[in-house]
């Protein structure tokens, strides 16, 4: 009962804060409701006792991506807000995301993603997943992520 | 003496174009010359040791500008004053900005103060006062009692 | 977008900022501002303006008579209120042809010199305000107290002297003064070895100073710069030595200069200045010959016709004073201050491209401008 | 009345939960903005000291009082909103700043067994919390729409990512010694004895993890010599410039309070928390006098004590640091939190970890 009340409150802001983020003619604006959904999207996570997660996804998102991405219109140079406008582009694309997801939604079924009861995600649990389970594949991502790294420098420096 | 020296180097190489030379004291050279003349003079005076640019006035006597140059050789010590004579009628004269880059901001003072036009002067504009200031305060006739209101800026 | 600075149009392109620095802000030393072209912090293009302090002093001078204008010359350069003074009365006497008396020459040299050191210790103070370091202020300033006491006890004047009278000085000065005088330059010269320290051994701050806006000499010569700021590129160009006038050639004292030009050594050789000028002010002090103060001048100074350009070395460079007189009134024809820190401005956007606002900042207040010098 | 409140209160299993977040969390926000108040007399004398002067000495003794002056004095001030900010943003973002350095509160033990939320992972807590703390500043820098504002914002979003990962890896090393994300294990570490004598605290195991600890939370803080975000000599106050009145306080109270933060994090991480070599024999003879409840009240009270008797230890060094260093170059902090900072931190957690596996 608690959960479901929690969970109905953490959704609304969920939902009208990731409408805002592409509603909102104000970029920082729309940015920052970016932010307040990364942070609900933790809350989330903790409900299903993956308090870990929870805390990295504030750390890594809200902490780190998003200053990023506030950076980077901070260095805009546009200060009003611009109107977006409804083109056929636009139009297509939206229809076209309602559709898949309507169709995604109705191919599976919820019961699925209900959390093991048994696993909770503690900071123990994700490391013996990560470092022995999954260890290949954590090992690859790593890799790959490096991999983009050393190309992202490489193209930088030779644009500078 | 060098100030005998550079008065005779002068003569030499402009000869009639130096209106007048004299030593005022030690280390104190006064050259009149011609406005036409003076880059040329300048550039020699330059050439030869003459690197500091001390000061750029500008005098309005009754019958003439003045654009007044002190020119300095740390070597042999001596301060060359050059005054260059401009007309009333014609105030213009050939900027030395190329020769050196000090003389930047006392051309433009000169120009704000006394309205002589530095001709090649990559930046003429008034310094001290606003930009819309109409007159040369400081002209002998320029009158001091009416106020200039400006207009005002967004 | 365009924007109309002063009459110059200058347009913001994409990803430039154009950036009022000032007039009112906490570096820029009074009103002066600085409009910066910036490319994220660095500034590509800077544009002084000045004329917020503009009093006109040259025209008031030219209705003043030729007493009336040492008071004047306080409050150009207020912070060498000394120096103003001394380069107006040798002018003045120079027109006359005034021989000064020996006492007078003296005082007016240990005048001179504790002004150049009380003001250089306000540069340290100020500088150290820019770089973040408020106990440097406070020290600067505990230290340039003392100064302005030994000049009050000169000229009974704290800021603004008016020291300096035609063919003399004002006041004389008691025994009491010299052993005071000699206590505090010892005082002073123990804490200029903190200052050093401070600097030469705080390695956040010398990665700060060095290297930053270098300015070369043969440049540096051309830009007009004069004073400390010449003297870190190198060049020993010194008024005292290279043009002397009171008695500065009887003195034993040596030019302070440095290679390398960055804003490091422009501090340096400050530093190192107050050291010479301690010296000279001893050396002022121990032959310090009794007489009189002041000349016998006319009641009504009303010199001959003629011009003279007398300069000195102020704190912050060469300070010139270029007099007209036409014989026939006891005012000046023309008078033209040939004012230190304005060349210094004026040479200031040229060595300075392309560096961020932090260094920007300290470079510009390495060059100890005075905003009463440059609109006067 | 009273006691039946109270009994119906330990009844009720929420109600109790609720009643004791409200009254801890009371205390914190008391506890942050005494301290803050404190604080800001502290660091006055200090730097009035270092200075060569005297500091506040007029309003009450030893001027204490003068936090509340400027309190009433800034009270009294217009509240500013320059024509063009956005004014939603402008207001919120002081706010924001506020809640978020107090946030972290939540999680962090102010004596044994006093905690407002047990997590157990409440050092990732902690940290996450810490690193929002950021996204106020570029509120307020971005919504003053002021050029000065924007740059400082611009400056802490660039130091914010640098100083964030060496501070977040200088911390890994402590859990990796102590094997635990929870604060209180983390102390409970600490209260140990090397050779019996030498307290286990971290700060010997790991100094340079401390180190890069302690550099970094300067950073986090943004005070001399990385007080860039602000830096009143060049951007004037950054981001912080159009504000006033209230809202400028609250700002100002944030960074305060990032100030106590950083230091009881310190204290408890590197400096033993509420260990004090002896004082476990002092809170066993009380406890011979005093009944259960009194007795946890006065260990509490002691522990408390003893946390913000370190932190106190720790802030002046902080203000020491701060009068006695310029500013650091702007472009020379991204290159030595990243090339000199980041290895280090690398380096000490390698160090630790290869230690933690071969000591066991």
């Amino acid at each position: 009962m608690k959960d479901l009340i929690m969970f109905l409150i953490l959704s609304v802001i969920a939902v009208v804060s990731s409408l805002f983020v592409f509603l909102s003619k104000n970029i920082f604006r729309g940015a920052l409701s970016l932010s307040l959904l990364l942070v609900t999207m933790a809350m989330f996570f903790a409900m299903l006792n993956a308090e870990f997660i929870a805390a990295v996804q504030i750390l890594v998102y809200a902490g780190g991506v998003l200053v990023l991405i506030l950076f980077a219109i901070m260095l805009t140079k546009e200060r009003e807000p611009s109107v977006s406008e409804v083109t056929t582009s636009r139009a297509v694309a939206l229809i076209a995301f309602v559709v898949l997801s309507l169709f995604y939604l109705a191919k599976h079924t919820w019961e699925k993603y209900v959390p093991e009861k048994e696993f909770s995600a503690t900071g123990a649990s994700v490391g013996t997943k990560l470092f022995q389970t999954y260890v290949i594949p954590f090992e690859a991502a790593s890799f790959l992520l490096l991999a983009a790294m050393i190309g992202a420098i490489y193209l930088a420096r030779r644009r500078g | 003496m060098e100030e005998d020296k550079i008065i005779n180097q002068l003569k030499e190489k402009f000869g009639e174009k130096i209106l007048d030379a004299k030593i005022q004291r030690a280390r104190r050279v006064v050259i009149t010359i011609n406005r036409d003349d003076i880059y040329e003079v300048c550039k020699y005076l330059y050439e030869n040791g003459y690197e500091y640019l001390s000061c750029i006035s500008a005098v309005d006597y009754e019958d003439r500008f003045e654009s007044v140059y002190h020119i300095f050789n740390a070597k042999t010590r001596v301060l060359v004053q050059i005054k260059a004579i401009i007309p009333k009628d014609d105030p213009k004269i050939k900027s030395v900005y190329s020769i050196w880059k000090a003389a930047d901001w006392f051309e433009r003072e000169a120009y704000d103060m006394m309205g002589i036009v530095y001709e090649g002067h990559p930046d003429l504009r008034r310094i001290l006062l606003p930009h819309d200031f109409k007159g040369f305060p400081l002209r002998k006739d320029f009158k001091l009692t009416p106020a200039q209101w400006f207009e005002k800026k967004g | 977008m365009k924007y109309n600075i002063e009459g110059l149009e200058v347009e913001e392109k994409d990803g430039e900022m154009i950036l009022n620095m000032g007039p009112h802000h906490p570096s820029t030393h009074g009103v002066c501002r600085l409009v910066l072209k910036l490319e994220g912090e660095r500034a590509k293009e800077i544009i002084p303006v000045i004329g917020y302090l503009h009093r006109g002093v040259e025209k008031i001078c030219e209705n003043r008579t030729y007493p009336q204008i040492i008071p004047i010359t306080d409050r150009m350069d207020y912070l060498s209120a000394m120096n103003n003074n001394l380069v107006y009365c040798l002018a003045v006497e120079e027109l006359m042809g005034i021989e000064v008396p020996e006492r007078a020459n003296y005082l007016r040299i240990i005048a001179a010199e504790l002004q150049r050191i009380a003001s250089h210790l306000i540069f340290i103070a100020t500088f150290g305000a820019d770089f973040g370091s408020w106990t440097i202020m406070m020290y600067g300033f505990r230290e340039r107290e003392m100064v302005l006491d030994l000049l009050e006890e000169m000229s009974g004047a704290r800021f603004l002297y008016s020291y300096m009278r035609i063919g003399g000085v004002k006041r004389d000065v008691s025994e009491k003064f010299v052993e005071q005088c000699k206590k505090t330059l010892n005082i002073i010269e123990k804490r200029l070895v903190d200052y050093e320290n401070y600097i030469n051994e705080n390695e956040i701050l010398l990665d700060r100073l060095q290297g930053v806006a270098k300015v070369s000499a043969k440049e540096a010569i051309n830009l007009g710069l004069t004073g400390p700021n010449l003297r870190a590129s190198g060049v020993a160009y010194d008024i005292r030595k290279v043009d002397p006038y009171c008695i500065y050639d009887r003195f034993d004292f040596d030019i302070v200069t440095r290679k390398e030009g960055d804003v490091y050594a422009r501090v340096m050789v400050r530093i190192d200045e107050i050291k010479e000028s301690i010296r000279i002010v001893r050396q002022a002090l121990r032959e310090l010959p009794d007489g009189e103060i002041r000349a016998k001048v006319p009641k009504v100074i009303k010199p001959p016709a003629g011009e003279v350009y007398a300069r000195v070395e102020s704190p912050r460079g060469e300070l010139a004073v270029y007099l007209i007189s036409d014989g026939k009134s006891d005012k000046p024809y023309r008078i033209k201050f040939r004012t230190p820190a304005f060349a210094n401005l004026a040479a200031f956007p040229h060595f300075n491209k392309n560096l961020l606002i932090p260094d920007l900042l300290l470079s510009f207040a390495s060059i100890d401008i005075v905003m009463g010098d440059i609109d006067r | 009345m009273v006691a039946e409140l109270v009994d119906y209160i330990m009844s009720n299993k929420i109600l109790l939960g609720i009643s004791k977040g409200v009254v801890v969390g009371l205390f914190i926000i008391l506890y942050a903005s005494l301290m803050v108040l404190f604080l800001t007399w502290v660091e006055r004398k200090v730097a009035a000291r270092i200075h060569v002067r005297y500091g506040p000495n007029r309003t009450g003794p030893y001027g204490l009082l003068q936090p509340l002056a400027d309190g009433a004095k800034l009270i009294q001030k217009e509240d500013i909103i320059p024509y063009a900010a956005d004014r939603l943003i402008f207001t919120l973002a002081p706010v924001f700043a506020f809640a978020f350095a107090v946030l972290p509160f939540a999680a962090m033990p102010l004596a044994d067994g006093l905690i407002l939320a047990d997590l157990n992972v409440a050092l990732l807590y902690i940290i996450a919390l810490a690193s929002l703390s950021i996204i106020p500043v570029i509120m307020a820098g971005w919504a003053s729409n002021n050029k000065y504002s924007l740059l400082g914002a611009m400056r802490a979003a660039a130091l914010n990512l640098s100083y964030e990962i060496p501070l977040v890896l200088s911390i890994m090393g402590v859990v990796l010694v102590v094997g635990s994300l929870n604060v209180f294990d983390i102390v409970k570490y600490q209260t140990e004895y090397i050779f019996g004598i030498i307290p286990k605290w971290i700060i010997i195991l790991q100094p340079l993890g401390f180190f890069v600890f302690f550099v970094a939370s300067i950073a986090e803080m943004s005070r001399i010599p990385f007080d860039m975000p602000e830096s009143e000599s060049e951007l004037i106050a950054g981001f912080h410039t159009e504000y006033s009145g209230m809202k400028f306080a609250m700002l100002l109270f944030a960074e305060y309070i990032h100030m106590v933060f950083g230091s009881m994090l310190a204290v408890l991480l590197f400096f033993g928390g509420w260990h004090l070599p002896g004082l476990g024999y002092v809170l066993s003879f009380l406890e011979n006098f005093l009944s259960g409840f009194a007795y946890t009240v006065v260990k509490w009270a002691i522990q408390f004590g003893v946390i913000v008797a370190k932190a106190l230890a720790i802030m002046f060094v902080l203000m020491w640091i701060r009068m006695t260093l310029p500013r650091a170059r702007l472009h020379s902090i991204p290159t030595f939190y990243w090339k000199y900072l980041l290895p280090l931190a690398l380096i000490n957690l390698g160090i630790t970890a290869v230690a933690v596996a071969v000591v066991g």
